[in-house]
């Protein structure tokens, strides 16, 4: 199925990209994250991150459908 | 909509505005600039980016519970995203109450929560030409101890 | 002189000012405005007097403290006398510092002991003619009750 | 001797007056506020008082000498 992921920050720098439209069998946001942990070679670990499906925070474990919009979180830093 | 985004410099007598109201006797407000050191390091300038749109559906829900817990009049947040010079105005929070303690209370705890829940990400850049995402270097060397400076 | 008076609208852009510093990543501010109830009563307008040799003395000793209590790098508060209308901005606190705990904690420290401690007067005009100086003419009747209001 | 006595808000109102000059043998703060009680029926007791002596805080008890400019101060309603 296909997902669109987006990036933002140090994993945006380390993605060498913004956004992408991925093939991808990966079952949950957890799976997903470690296919592109291998991709990328991201230096955050999942338990650093949080994840967002559809614009809303999910669980790592939530199913994934054909077209969600995935987007990984790094430790926030506002203000 | 109580909680925006900004590319351009934050308007605050305009945000304050919005918060006028003939029964508010308090009206407290944050401003959060960019400082020339963090850490032991010499900043010279700051990137800041969001994913908007969950950022703002965090920041309203912030707001939101915020004018639950406390009883304030209104409640406003702006964020600056872009590229920022030192003394800029990163942030800006604004609270009105018919008493102060309440104004206090409020603007303290949206400021906490933004900082902390918010998907603002903000990439210093440091006297030498070095630059660094807060929060996120580090934590990727140390990331047990990394949450405690989030 | 960071404690001041004044007969006029303050200027809170030009004080805000005033309070700017490379190092300073933090800046609250406390407005208090002329509401349109107080205990109950409508009230239409006010009137600010001051004994003000002593008011500026005071004023700069609770900012002194504030900078010797928090480790805020400046803070300034102006206190408007004369008459004042609904929304009004009576008095005005602003606090700079490295990280906003501090700022927080001296800018309500400041507006607290500004309202105890430093003489000034407000005399409240209600709907129907009425008039009253605040903490004066129902301690008058009931002193024991009246400082829990002060 | 002569004193220099300033009223402020309800004080003001009730003395009818801001400010006078008074022949008085009061020997302390206290002792003048029992004067003026007497004389001009201010509705505020002396438990409900500070006294500024010269432009500063003071004792009740304080001996006032000639010249001293004393004033009364209602309980405070800043902010």
């Amino acid at each position: 199925m296909q997902l669109k992921i987006q990036y933002y920050a140090l994993m945006r720098e380390q993605a060498g990209r913004s956004e992408e439209i991925l093939d991808t069998s990966a079952a949950t946001p957890a799976d997903l994250y470690g296919e592109l942990l291998a991709r990328y070679g991201f230096t955050l670990g999942r338990e650093q991150l949080k994840v967002a499906v559809n614009n809303e925070f999910s669980d790592w474990s939530r199913p994934l459908a054909a077209g969600d919009a995935v987007v990984f979180i790094p430790p926030v830093a506002g203000g | 909509m109580h909680f925006r985004f900004t590319q351009s410099a934050i308007d605050t007598d305009s945000a304050r505005r919005e918060l006028l109201t003939l029964s508010a006797g308090g009206y407290v407000s944050f401003e959060g600039w960019v400082r020339d050191h963090n850490e032991g390091l010499e900043v010279t300038r700051l990137e800041y980016e969001s994913f908007q749109e969950l950022g703002v559906k965090e920041g309203e829900r912030i707001i939101d519970e915020a004018l639950r817990r406390f009883p304030v009049k209104h409640a406003l947040c702006i964020h600056r995203l872009g590229s920022l010079a030192l003394s800029d105005m990163a942030v800006w929070v604004g609270v009105s109450s018919a008493h102060r303690g309440e104004a206090f209370d409020a603007c303290r705890f949206i400021i906490d929560e933004v900082k902390h829940r918010v998907p603002i990400w903000k990439k210093e850049h440091y006297r030498g030409g070095d630059s660094g995402w807060v929060n996120c270097e580090r934590c990727a060397a140390a990331p047990t101890y990394a949450h405690q400076h989030a």
